[in-house]
């Protein structure tokens, strides 16, 4: 990404974050406000709009009917797709998806699949045949930093929204009946991100913060508080004992975001 | 899944929705929305939902694209791949990219592209939910971000379509109206200048009931052009607001 | 469209207009000549070619057989496409369609289906399973103005010129039969394009014209002369008058066409 | 659909169409026939119709394909999607990316490119219908088209292919011919300078089949330049005329 | 491509070979030294390295069912593909593959398909619906000049070194079983590539020599002796006793090589 | 085609292949294997061949990616279409364009890229076959790759996974261990440097089982490391060689 920042707004937030605090007033480990609206797009299946700070995201679910992957005959398909649309952030284009926008669509699909977050052999229709495809397209609306939470977050909340089309099988077709039934879930895994500025690990980064980090951890926890999935990202290091202390610090708030969420 | 309705219009006159022949669906706009655009507008007009955001006047890229006597203008409609019942690839469609274009020309006309040459403007519009419309309630908020983006217009764009649903010419056709009707005209216009910066058709009427879709459709711009005035001046009393309080 | 043309030239072709006149002669509501050729690409089931004036365009059509849209299981499938290759102009680039070509095609499109013009059930196989799909092919080989209305024209022309296959069903399977018939049609409609200058109405502009006018507006007119399509372009607008005015133009300048073309 | 004929050569030694083994099929061309190229030629060869066209030498895009001391010369051999049997997709097929390089090859060596360096010059072939030998007609008129654009050459290219049908080698396939024949081998030469600039083959020839293949094909090649001769001719009494009405 | 040498080094090798000498120390008609290793990718169905010289070509083949062609539906069916990856020289650059790379496949693909060098009739499972499909993926790893020669013969090493599954029909469906079948082969094609450098004549042009010649020729040669393909490449032209000549010698180096690799 | 087998730990704690859990698959490197490249490595990790290439600092194409105050990394993995069980399309994938990201930021902490402003270095990965880790060896070999081609680098990275099959965390997991087992852990470090380039994780683990995971993968590391030493001396041995026979 290009440097958006000056030297000094650097070289500022590198000084308040050295003393434990950041510019916008928060602490390291503090999570910007959060907003979650779910149900918004009506004719999506499942919907949910979460507000992170400025941050937002919009994640639509649709359900269609497919043929199950060879090698998993007995489960549902997901498919997790990111779209950072250009209106977004003057730093996003249009076209198809670059290398941030599917490493974005990879950490939420993996987060959501290594957890079992969807009871994947549900969406069976007729084994190795015909099953459900969950598609969960992420629409990232405004870009201020640590889109990967916010994107796992509406992910998760659209799928806790979705509806599945009842069905019967008459004369070997499908027909859709009317009235719904609810996605059979497992899990809901929340994803924490942290940085690392000057050694020191912070939750949550904003757009400026992320300009100012060397690297990135996320981890996406799940009811247990296990870790079901992890991506570094950017082009710094962390030493093992920072490793550590980001999973602890992840699980922490993961569980206290569970509860504050009710999940 | 979408079986066509009996009657589109009931034995009282009215729509399958209840509205009258000539009466719009409600609208609902903010300006303002998107914190990193340099503009940006949100409607719900019926249940279509849209973002639209401007960025400019700024450098184009690529360059080779500038002109030296002009400010260019490029617009990009999109659909979300859940905004309509059957997901929608978001690879462009060939619809997308001819209604990004006659979008374009609907806004051009509204803005003096002379006084900023060599830059360009970038228009991007979401549809975030779709039902029919999509196109006009885009250019009402794509004028709406362009002015809030600061460039300078000479008018806003209001834009609605008519058409014919049985035998009756009506305003604003919905989703169900708009497949399972006769005809479709929508229309975009400069309200202050009497100027039609789009149109086009569908369907089949005769020259008496084209000329009464165009009248009606310029009736219900007029009246979304109040509504966009009342977004704008809402915007700008709560930047002011704003500006207040910062001093 | 870039510039091709001098301000001068402008000026000339505007003082012009204002007196009534066209720089290649013609009055402000005369076509160019025209010309129609059918059935010049023996290998295609229908073709035709316009000249309108030097514009120059060749309309293929194929059928194949296909599936149809599953919300149109009755009906066989009409797909419109364009091409404007580079040797028909030096502004044409060699690629995927541009948002030119793509308009273009979408206007003969709608002409056609709106009127009706193709009896698409007459291309049932099999409802809902098998059905003929009939390609239109836009090729325009030289460019000298008003592409839509010669591409409209050589359309319903080459469509007019159709032959299909004759088939029958064995076992399930279709099978293609000796000898063809003719596409059923069931209207011819003709495609009008106006321009505007200074506040004045000229049909069919060729490409100096295109270049002095700031906008333009086509209109289908079925064989009853009512309107089934229409299109505004360019970056200018019509007043309300201007625009029923064109639509008067139009309705007369088909009707005339259509009784020198016997259609 | 296609079913194979029984017989390519009969008792006669005919063949399908009534040819002799050494006869080319009727020819056509036509110099100048596109108003907005620099140069263009449309040939009828058999059944093919070919339409070529050439733009420069002219500026290029993009810029860093120039080069200092010649001009580039591009090609693009295309066929359109109705030209064949099954319509055919309108983006390029491996098939049309390797004659366009092949064509390219089989023109530049007529072609002066030291005389206009950092120039370009673009090659347009568009296949209107196509029955065998395509890619030998479209460089016929090609180079038809580089010299009705006023391009300095050598010499001409005329290209005609021979084969093996049954046990004979034959001049000129035509599509059939083509399909089920057992050698193609398609040439292009520059009468004046004894010289093959295109040489492909498919099938399998002896030593001697192919030899005499060769021979064949440049004789075939040596009346098609004949034809382009005349074509030229009446290109430039045409213009001529042209001229002296306007004097 | 671009000039990667310069006129003194062209100079240089034009003022050898009209000694009948080449940089390198070969003959006019020699060829570098030719390593081939088989079945070094265990995962392919076949798979074939080739060292000639330092020009290094590797194919891996792989077999999967599918439908075959309508036009033969009796026969098996062969895909060629090439890849000219970045790592292997500097004028190469990732994408889809260009004019170049097509050309390499289509050239190879020649050769093995007119000399009907696989059996193709052996390859269908049921006549008209399914067929075995070799996907053979030539992958350039290092360019030191005449890929085409590396790659045909890397490509029918490969093929000889190829191993289809057996399989069985049970109710309609195809069940893969234990064990292999050799691929049924007919014939073993070789590809000599010839280039002209001032009106002579020579075998396998290494790099430096591709840059100094104006043309090359390419011959695939059957195990009779007799000419299956042939490709003219480059700006400028052979006279029709070069070609004949050329030819000549193709064949005498084919069957030489033949002879050393006992095929 | 795939049965899953019953157990991935046999009774005397032994994997599939008859490793110990903390045990790495055979590895062999070479160094400067490709005569094109400015550096280049080939690594056997298990059954894994992965071929990679470094070219540069070089000028960078298109321009306008260039950085004034640095050097520009740039990185493609690329797996080969025979590579794999099923045949992969040689188009990238969505997961070869997320491991080229990963990879290229698990390479970067460890090149000075200031030292050439203005320049761009390419690394180009092509896995021959896979067979289960193949970011972690190509990581491993683009590495050497780039000090090959005499990249100024604060240390090398060395990288391998480890994971849980069944209850035991184990190292270095093959494809068949990948696939059905539970957890896996790439890791690449800096070993000089006590640094964490590269973390991913896949499937389920405690906080304690992750620790021991990092713990395992970090020491696995730390052994290919060797190898990679020994790769680069063999490699500047054999350099060292030519010379003295060039004096």
């Amino acid at each position: 990404m290009s440097s958006l920042i000056t030297r000094v707004r650097l070289k500022q937030i590198e000084n308040l974050i050295e003393k434990g605090k950041r510019l916008d007033g928060r602490g390291l480990g503090d999570y910007r406000e959060i907003k979650i609206e779910q149900g918004i797009i009506e004719k999506a299946e499942g919907s949910a709009r979460v507000l992170l700070g400025k941050t937002e995201v919009l994640v639509g679910v649709k359900i269609e009917t497919g043929e199950p992957f060879p090698d998993t005959p007995n489960e549902g398909v997901l498919t997790v797709n990111a779209e950072l649309v250009p209106l977004a952030s003057p730093s996003f284009e249009a076209g198809p998806p670059d290398e941030n926008s599917i490493e974005l669509a990879r950490v939420v699909d993996r987060g959501i699949r290594e957890s079992k977050a969807i009871d994947a052999e549900k969406l069976v229709i007729e084994p190795g045949k015909k099953v459900f495809v969950v598609f969960v397209d992420i629409y990232v609306l405004n870009h201020d930093g640590n889109l990967i939470d916010a994107a796992a977050l509406a992910a998760v909340a659209a799928l806790r929204n979705t509806k599945m089309p009842n069905y019967e099988i008459e004369n070997g077709e499908v027909k859709i009946k009317q009235g719904y039934t609810q996605l059979p879930m497992r899990a809901y895994p929340i994803t924490v991100t942290l940085g690392k500025i000057n050694g020191k690990l912070i939750v949550d980064p904003w757009l400026e913060e992320e300009e100012a980090i060397d690297s990135r951890i996320s981890l996406a926890i799940n009811d247990e508080g296990n870790i079901c999935a992890i991506q570094k990202g950017g082009v710094g290091y962390f030493t093992p004992q920072q490793i550590l202390e980001a999973a602890r610090i992840a699980k922490e708030k993961a569980t206290a975001l569970r509860k504050k969420l009710d999940w | 899944m979408s079986e066509k309705p009996e009657k589109l219009i009931d034995k009282k006159g009215l729509r399958l929705d209840g509205r009258k022949p000539d009466e719009l669906r409600p609208i609902k706009i903010e300006v303002g929305v998107l914190s990193n655009a340099d503009g940006s507008a949100y409607i719900e007009h019926g249940k279509n939902k849209i973002l639209a955001a401007a960025f400019g006047p700024r450098e184009m890229h690529p360059k080779h694209l500038t002109l030296p006597d002009r400010m260019v203008l490029r617009c990009r409609y999109h659909m979300a791949p859940f905004s309509v019942q059957e997901r929608k690839s978001p690879a462009p469609s060939r619809r997308e990219i001819e209604l990004s274009k006659v979008i374009r020309e609907a806004l051009e006309p509204a803005v003096f592209v002379e006084y900023y040459p060599r830059t360009g403007v970038d228009i991007f519009i979401e549809v975030l939910q779709a039902d029919g419309g999509t196109r006009c309630a885009s250019i009402t908020a794509a004028a709406l971000a362009l002015a809030d983006a600061g460039i300078p217009m000479r008018d806003l764009v209001a834009a609605c379509a008519a058409g014919k649903v049985g035998d009756t010419v009506v305003l604003d056709l919905m989703d169900t109206e708009d497949k399972v009707g006769s005809a479709d005209v929508p229309v975009a216009i400069m309200p202050n200048l009497n100027a039609v910066t789009l149109l086009q058709m569908d369907g089949i009427l005769t020259f008496e009931e084209f000329e009464r879709a165009v009248d009606l459709a310029i009736e219900g711009c007029k009246k979304i052009y109040a509504v966009q005035k009342e977004a704008l001046k809402a915007r700008y009393m709560a930047v002011k607001q704003e500006e207040e309080v910062e001093e």
